[in-house]
């Protein structure tokens, strides 16, 4: 009992931590972007200052109940995702609940998150929003081919689907991460991650110049903080997770946070020197040149 | 932004089917979506909407609107006198107002028959390039920007802002420059002023090759933009094209070297032309003139003549009645032919006065055809690459 | 897609190293450029209130608000200007004849309240009040003209040696160009004595339409072929125009339009009045004054008889002003078509000596008199009765009725009037040496600034601040003048500083004839003394009501004898009103008794 | 003599309006397309009305309403005009008609002509030019809601273009009052007063007289 | 005055009255399938928070302004330096938003078209309140050089209501800042109660706006 109540503390701390944490690293990249267009850009807090307006609106449409249930189970996505990745390695509050077999279920939870806010979106009515949802769910289920082909390729060359083991096979120096032993797998990885992320060049699900802004387009007031909040939580797991799967996981919160910035900063410096592809594109590119990659680092494995 | 009722009771569009009297694309079917584009969208050039029928992601059908922006302006001029005409014109095209100021002086000159002193044929070329330049600078930002480069943009939106301090110290406004007056211009250029436009230059010129890097050597902007909204040469005749549109199918077309006006045959250039007649080819045509319009203003600051002044004394402007004519001049802006078609009648006030801005045909006509059969997500990319500013379409 | 397109873009990243463009405090650190196009300034004090930028700003945005007294060449209005409107073209500012409309740099006006962008600038405390820069309208740049179409004239040369009419007059073209300086604000209006309308004519010009403007000039004139000449011109001195350089020449474009018609189509232009109403109106005098009573009395559809002693009418006009000015044809030409109306203009008939007041004053129901000044002051030195001291007033008079003065060779004038000027020129054109005596300041003359001008081009030498002392036998020459320097001296604020001999200076000038123009008294010998004591005098002037009717309700007066500005226009303004008047008087006159 | 002889004169010099004569543009020597010597040719085949030369690159010619179609046609296939610069009306409501202008260029000669007809202004009707250039119909929409100048056949020209919901007047038509209406339908700030300096400065300084004058 | 005449007709109760009670909402004869666009409530003033919590909303409020992003007239022009390096709005908290839902501050971009007019209310409307409306330029306060334009308004206050307004045209960016700052103020104030506005004279402003716009063929209210 005291230690379900233990663990229930710990799980509170930890996703405190990751979404002040996710909040921060979204207002600091803001910072970093606006610095390659040549200006200061938004105060780092400005995140929580947007949540809070947003939570702050006195009035908010609904369009049925699915509409409600989209950034809920948005945040359950987010949510289910972090809380099964340890994201700081041997660290008794954030490992949070992780298992063995905890990657394909974070694996899934993070198509939850995207199913469930197509609902919601397609409540809503407006046309962007199908647009914007088959759009998305068309580029994730892409990005997730070579998502998936590096998974498998980390998974049999560790021969776990626990993140903790993976983590645990990565320590004892940096020539022992997957991204130095299985480079292919990272870079398929890291490619799709870009993809996850939804930074350009694969950003056309949500652009403004196109269809704004695609399936958030109805979300307003509190609906929008939640899906904000949601979205900085959903970051830091990604960061983690891909953390944990090709470099090394985080020993502590020091080392996380220096590792997770620079996969977060990686997608930046992509992302402002290009444009986005269109939809057909991304898809293309996805299940081109990543994918090989993929299955030439599942197919080394195998051998 | 979808207005289900609206639609059904005004709009007849998707076209009916002359056979069948029904709409070619039923939207009741579930197969075709029709979204509105505009004028609430930040996709859109200015404030107009695309009307578009989509089947998946493509468009099979596109009707623009305009009128957004309609503010009768033939109608105002008709009842103003002709110097209030000058603060009304400019207001036409907003991003690049000096042609409206130049073509309407130049109109009433003609009409009129006054000679503008050497001096101030200098100076308006000298404005109309440097408003050339920033008219350029934010189109090249709209571009990226419509693909998604919000950098480029970030960068090119200033360049231009300090071209708009350029003309604030010359003229007094950053964007309405009123500065080309019938007979003149208003001011002579301010001391050190060819100093600060060279420095402004050389800024820009950085800018501008590391854009070329980024922008013109990307792989995505050229997936994005070669074979988008190809115009063909048989086209350009028969849709009216003019300016980088036309030359970026590989026309050789340009009114400042065909009807050489201002200064224009005493400068040294050359008409840039581009094959392939598709977005990426107008791109690199505008990217081009934009390095152009840089050594043009370099050259005019250096034959500008010094001496001698810059504005010819009108009949007083309070009752100036200019002689029964008519008469059509134009100048090459950035979007090509802009033309004021003037007719007087002897009184105070203009008989008409029409504006002929290359938008009209390039934003209706031509992206009514261009935008059948492309990507919805290319639809902000290609109304760009056109280069249209609804102003000048309903004025 | 080669891999320079892949690795090229990354080259953004370069920018994330160098120094942002962000102006950091853009609000404190970037004031408008120096000619920038910001809010309105306005020197109320410069600013007359013409209402040109209300005339020109295409949008409306401009109101012209009462803020400062009315003063001649003074509307007291001043711009306010709604920035709900303004689009900032500065074309006010362009156009501002006074220059005091200007811009600042200053463009951050925000509020919550819509109606609070109404102001008038200059005199609504505003920060940006004196601010240093901002637009102005730049050197070489000008929308209005402020030089005017040069007057063909005669060169002195050739206008000393004879009567020949020295001011030629405009073409159609330069009389074109010079309309189309004026600005219309309309000012004038309200300094020349008369009223006219003066735009409006001028726009009459501009439109080429001769006939509008006869019309419009004889509504308020009946004698613009002389005014068109010698009018005093008030309404140049306030003409907005003037404070760009020059004012409009409106007194030649005046006469431009009288010279364009033929007197024979004068009466198919101009109204012909009011049938006759049976009632009858004596005028006294047949100047100016008189001859403009004469005229709207017969439009009103009076009988109207008038009284001249001389052997031609026009009085000062013909006998006052010599030929060189204006010609008597010119004269004649306005008194004609006066006379073709059917007013009775009976001369040589000299009130009292000819016929009776009493008989005039029974006869008519109203009576009009005009008769000027017509007594020379004399100058009250001694020597003053010696042959060849003549009076300036004699001199012309003579030179009209065709008798040649005997003036010498060399001439003296006293005095700095326009009437000194006259006796100046046309002795000079008798070949005699003038010299002109005055004892203020050449600023203080009160002859206007071209007889002035003039009179010294064609060789008259002006001799200021001298106050001429004794005159005595000449020894080779007849007359000598002994003459003592003034120093101006003040004479408390606001008053005009007075001449005062410096004691011991004295100086002489040999000349064959004096001629003293110092100024003229009226002459009222010819009013009976019952009727005399029934109207009242203030120093030498009869008083009278708006309506030029004196204390006898009868009895109307008018011209320099009325009041003190003592110029044509005025006359004419006076008779113009005193017919009114006259015409009111009757008519009420006329419902009492249909009452009783 | 109305403003259309008026504007025809000022072309043309003499002012008969029938002839081929040309007036006196600017700087007719050095001429870049001699269009004077195709004058006749055209009047003969197109009865042209009349014609001016404003200036070595730009000339009107009138042409009469039936033929204007085809000679608009011929400068197309034929004489090289083949871009179409804009369409648009002039409104004499004096003379009760709208004058029509069809500005065509020639990138050969680089040369402009106006194309010039006169079309009564009751009913006023054109045959439509869409079928030569497609952007001539959106100029015929436009002219169709601004003039009430109808062009059967082309396509969309019921539909409204720049205005919507628009129920008065066509707007371009000279006899509409944009500010009459404008101040009648959009309620400006009220509150305004303004003097006029003659009438103001006479209340002010000669009252009494100004009662009367 | 006729003017002031018209006004007077405009705003009278009777006119309200009557307009209102021709006040068709928004579902009013649609198909069903297409009534599930609308909602059809009228707009309800909201009451704000009381003290202390109402403070620290509004002070939320004030450090993000989301701007929709719809450049109505010319206006939009100088928002475009505005939002890049030179000028940099986003570290005062401030950026585009391209749907209204998701925007709280309407910047009217100068003159409106009527045409336009007819989408700023639509967008206006389907904004969350507590929203706020900047006019800009001297086109929004008197109807500017389009003053006797029979297509531009004159006064945007008739249609919509008006929290700050900045004259110029164009107005600096400077001046836009300017104006974003009184706004900021203006909002931690608690006097930006445009939402509440709108709802409390909703009859007022849809006579207006019923007066210009004369094909209502959109929905009386829809949000």
């Amino acid at each position: 009992m005291n230690a379900i109540l233990t663990k229930a503390l710990y799980t509170l701390i930890s996703l405190f931590v990751i979404t002040n944490y996710g909040l921060l690293l979204g207002g600091t990249m803001a910072r970093v972007r606006a610095k390659v267009q040549g200006r200061i850009g938004q105060p780092v807090w400005q995140p929580y200052l947007d949540i809070l307006k947003n939570n702050f609106k006195r009035t908010g449409i609904y369009h049925g109940v699915m509409f409600y249930l989209g950034p809920v189970f948005r945040l359950a996505g987010g949510l289910g995702t972090y809380l099964f990745i340890p994201a700081v390695y041997g660290s008794a509050v954030f490992s949070n609940f992780s298992f063995s077999g905890d990657l394909l279920l974070v694996m899934y939870f993070i198509f939850f998150g995207q199913l469930g806010m197509a609902l919601g979106a397609g409540q809503s009515g407006h046309p962007y929003s199908p647009l914007g949802v088959s759009r998305g769910l068309a580029q994730m289920t892409a990005f997730e081919v070579p998502f998936a082909l590096a998974v498998i390729a980390v998974a049999s060359q560790h021969q776990t689907l626990s993140i903790t083991e993976l983590v645990a096979a990565q320590q004892g120096g940096i020539l022992n991460w997957v991204a130095f032993t299985n480079p292919l797998a990272m870079i398929a990885g890291m490619i799709s991650f870009l993809g996850m992320t939804m930074g350009n060049p694969f950003s056309v699900v949500i652009a403004p110049q196109e269809i704004p802004i695609g399936p958030p387009t109805e979300m307003q007031s509190s609906f929008l903080g939640m899906l904000q909040t949601n979205r900085a939580i959903f970051q830091g797991a990604k960061l983690v997770l891909f953390m944990n799967l090709f470099f090394g996981g985080a020993t502590n919160i020091v080392s996380m946070v220096v590792k997770t910035f620079l996969i977060y900063l990686y997608t930046v410096v992509v992302g402002a020197s290009f444009p986005r592809f269109r939809t057909d594109q991304s898809i293309r590119f996805f299940l081109g040149v990543p994918t090989l990659i993929g299955i030439a680092a599942v197919v080394i494995q195998m051998l | 932004m979808v207005d289900v009722k609206q639609n059904s009771q005004r709009s007849k569009f998707p076209p009916v089917d002359a056979v069948t009297g029904k709409s070619r694309y039923n939207l009741l079917s579930g197969k075709y979506l029709k979204i509105w584009q505009g004028p609430q969208h930040p996709g859109i050039t200015g404030n107009m909407s695309l009307e578009l029928t989509v089947c998946g992601d493509e468009v099979i059908e596109c009707k623009t609107h305009v009128g957004y922006l309609h503010r009768g302006f033939e109608k105002l001029m008709e009842r103003r006198k002709y110097i209030q005409c000058f603060p009304l014109v400019c207001r036409i095209c907003v991003p690049e107002p000096d042609f409206n100021e130049y073509l309407f002086a130049a109109g009433a000159e003609e009409l009129a028959g006054i000679e503008v002193p050497e001096k101030a044929l200098w100076y308006r070329t000298l404005t109309l390039e440097m408003a050339r330049l920033a008219s350029f600078l934010m189109w090249i930002g709209g571009q990226a920007g419509a693909f998604g480069m919000a950098t480029i943009g970030q960068w090119t939106v200033t360049m231009r802002d300090y071209v708009l301090d350029l003309f604030e110290e010359l003229s007094g406004g950053r964007i309405y420059h009123m500065y080309i007056i019938p007979g003149g211009v208003r001011s002579d250029l301010p001391a050190g002023y060819a100093r600060r436009v060279e420095d402004t230059l050389v800024m820009i010129e950085k800018v501008l090759k590391d854009i070329d890097l980024a922008m013109m050597h990307n792989a995505v902007f050229k997936k994005r933009a070669v074979g988008l909204g190809v115009i063909t040469p048989g086209m350009v005749d028969e849709y009216g094209i003019t300016g980088p549109n036309a030359r970026g199918s590989g026309i050789r077309r340009d009114i400042r070297k065909d009807l050489p006006y201002l200064v224009y045959d005493q400068l040294d250039f050359d008409i840039i032309t581009e094959e392939g007649g598709d977005a990426y080819a107008r791109t690199r045509v505008r990217m081009r003139e934009t390095a152009q319009s840089i050594d043009l203003i370099r050259q005019m600051l250096r034959k500008m003549p010094a001496e001698g002044p810059f504005f010819r004394k009108l009949p007083n402007v309070l009752h100036w009645k200019v002689p029964t004519g008519q008469t059509y001049v134009q100048a090459e802006c950035t979007r090509g032919e802009y033309g004021f078609f003037m007719v007087s009648d002897g009184t105070e006030l203009p008989r008409r006065i029409y504006v002929r801005g290359p938008s009209y045909t390039h934003a209706v006509t031509l992206m009514e055809r261009l935008a059948v059969h492309v990507n919805i997500a290319d639809t902000a990319g290609l109304m760009v690459s056109l280069h249209t500013y609804p102003p000048e379409i309903e004025r | 897609m080669s891999l320079k397109d892949i690795v090229a873009p990354f080259s953004v990243w370069k920018r994330a190293f160098e120094k942002p463009y962000t102006n950091r405090k853009p609000l404190d650190t970037r004031p408008g450029a120096p000619r920038y196009r910001g809010f309105h300034i306005n020197a109320v004090d410069t600013c007359i209130g013409c209402g040109t930028c209300e005339e020109i700003c295409q949008n409306e945005a401009i109101d012209l608000v009462p803020v400062k007294e009315t003063r001649h060449g003074d509307s007291g209005l001043r711009p306010k200007i709604d920035y709900g409107r303004c689009c900032w073209c500065a074309l006010c500012v362009d156009i501002c004849p006074t220059g005091s409309l200007g811009m600042s740099n200053e463009y951050i006006w925000i509020d919550d309240d819509p109606e609070v962008f109404r102001f008038i600038p200059g005199y609504d405390e505003k920060s940006w009040n004196h601010a240093e820069l901002g637009y102005r309208r730049a050197e070489g740049y000008d929308l209005l003209e402020g030089q005017r179409v040069g007057m063909p004239m005669l060169s002195f040369e050739e206008s000393r040696k004879s009567f020949v009419e020295m001011v030629q007059g405009f073409s159609a073209e330069q009389a074109k160009a010079e309309a189309d300086r004026c600005i219309a604000c309309g000012i004038c209006v309200a300094t020349c004595p008369a009223h006219m309308k003066v735009p409006e004519y001028i726009k009459a010009i501009r439109d080429d339409n001769m006939a509008e403007g006869l019309k419009i000039v004889y509504n308020a004139n009946p004698l613009p072929a002389s005014c068109g000449r010698v009018c005093s011109h008030s309404c140049e001195y306030v003409c907005a125009v003037k404070h760009k350089g020059e004012a409009l020449s409106i007194r030649w474009l005046k006469r431009y339009i009288i010279d364009q018609i033929y007197l024979g189509d004068y009466q198919k232009i101009l109204d012909e009045g009011e049938p006759d109403n049976g009632k009858r109106v004596a005028v006294i005098g047949s100047g100016p004054g008189g001859l403009s009573a004469a005229y709207y009395l017969r439009l009103l559809g009076y009988q109207v008889t008038v009284y001249d002693a001389n052997e031609r009418a026009g009085g000062m006009l013909r006998y006052g002003i010599p030929e060189y000015r204006l010609p008597y044809d010119q004269v004649d030409k306005d008194i004609e078509y006066i006379r073709s109306l059917g007013v009775d203009i009976r001369q040589n008939t000299r009130i009292g000596a000819d016929v009776d007041f009493e008989v005039v004053y029974r006869d008519h129901d109203a009576l009009f008199f005009s008769t000027g000044l017509t007594d020379p002051y004399g100058l009250d030195i001694a020597g003053e009765d010696l042959p060849g001291v003549l009076s300036g007033l004699g001199m012309l008079d003579d030179v009209t009725e065709g008798r040649k003065p005997d003036l010498g060779a060399s001439v003296v004038v006293v005095g700095g009037g326009n009437v000194a000027m006259d006796a100046a020129r046309t002795s000079r054109r008798y070949n005699a040496e003038v010299t002109i005596l005055y004892r203020r300041r050449e600023e203080d003359m009160p002859a206007d600034d071209e007889e002035i001008h003039e009179a010294q081009g064609e060789g008259c030498l002006l001799i200021t601040q001298a106050i001429p002392l004794r005159i005595e036998k000449g020894d080779t020459t007849r007359l000598k003048l002994f003459w003592g320097r003034a120093e101006m001296v003040s004479d408390g604020p606001g008053r005009r500083p007075k001449p005062v001999l410096i004691e011991g200076s004295e100086e002489v000038i040999a000349c064959d004839t004096v001629i003293p123009a110092i100024g003229q008294a009226a002459d009222y010998s010819f009013l009976p003394e019952e009727t005399a004591a029934r109207l009242t005098f203030k120093r030498g002037y009869v008083e009278v009501n708006e309506f030029h009717q004196t204390a006898e309700e009868k009895i109307f007066a008018g011209g320099d004898i009325a009041n003190p500005k003592r110029d044509a226009i005025s006359a004419i303004a006076n008779g113009h009103s005193a017919a009114k008047g006259i015409d009111i008087y009757l008519r009420l006159l006329q419902k009492e008794r249909a009452t009783f | 003599m109305n403003s259309i002889s008026a504007a025809a004169s000022a072309g043309t010099g003499s002012g008969s309006g029938t002839g081929t004569e040309t007036g006196t543009g600017t700087g007719l020597s050095g001429e870049r397309f001699p269009v004077r010597e195709r004058f006749p040719v055209w009047k003969d085949k197109f009865s042209l009305v009349s014609s001016m030369i404003q200036r070595q690159d730009l000339a009107f010619v009138q042409v009469p309403m039936q033929t204007t179609v085809a000679f608009i046609t011929h400068l197309r296939d034929l004489e090289g005009y083949a871009h179409l610069v804009f369409f648009t009306a002039i409104d004499y409501i004096e003379d009760g008609i709208f004058r029509l202008t069809y500005m065509l260029h020639n990138y050969r000669r680089h040369h402009d002509l106006g194309v010039q007809v006169d079309i009564p202004r009751e009913d006023a009707g054109m045959e439509s030019i869409h079928h030569l250039w497609p952007h001539g119909a959106t100029y015929q929409r436009e002219l169709k809601e601004m003039y009430g100048i109808d062009f059967p056949g082309s396509p969309g020209v019921d539909e409204s273009f720049v205005l919507e919901g628009w129920h008065d007047i066509p707007p371009m038509r000279r006899e509409f009052d944009t500010k009459e209406y404008s101040e009648k339908t959009y309620y400006p700030r009220p509150g305004r007063v303004t003097y006029d300096p003659t009438e103001y400065m006479k209340e002010k300084l000669y009252p009494s007289e100004a009662e009367t004058w | 005055m006729s003017d002031m005449q018209d006004m007077e007709k405009t705003e009278s109760e009777e006119q309200i009255a009557r307009i209102a009670a021709e006040m068709r909402l928004a579902n009013d004869g649609l198909s069903d399938q297409d009534k599930a666009y609308f909602c059809d409530a009228r707009p309800q003033a909201v009451e704000p928070y009381r003290g202390i919590m109402e403070k620290f909303a509004n002070w939320a409020r004030s450090q993000s302004l989301w701007i929709l992003g719809f450049g109505t007239g010319c206006g939009a022009i100088e928002l475009r330096p505005l939002m890049t390096s030179r000028f940099d709005m986003y570290r005062y908290g401030i950026q585009p938003r391209p749907t209204p839902r998701q925007s709280s501050v309407f910047v009217i971009g100068g003159y409106a078209s009527v045409k336009t007019v007819k989408r700023i209310v639509r967008s206006y409307e389907q904004m969350q309140g507590p929203k706020f409306v900047l006019g800009l330029g001297s086109c929004t306060v008197n109807g500017g050089m389009y003053w006797d334009s029979y297509n531009t308004i004159n006064r945007i206050d008739y249609y919509i209501p008006v929290d700050v307004y900045i004259t110029g045209c164009m107005p600096r960016p400077e001046a836009l800042l300017a104006g974003f700052n009184r706004l900021k103020q203006m909002i931690r104030e608690g006097r930006c109660e445009g939402m509440n506005t709108y709802a409390e004279n909703f009859d007022w402003y849809k006579a207006n706006q019923k007066q210009i716009i004369k094909d209502w063929n959109m929905p009386d209210y829809n949000w």
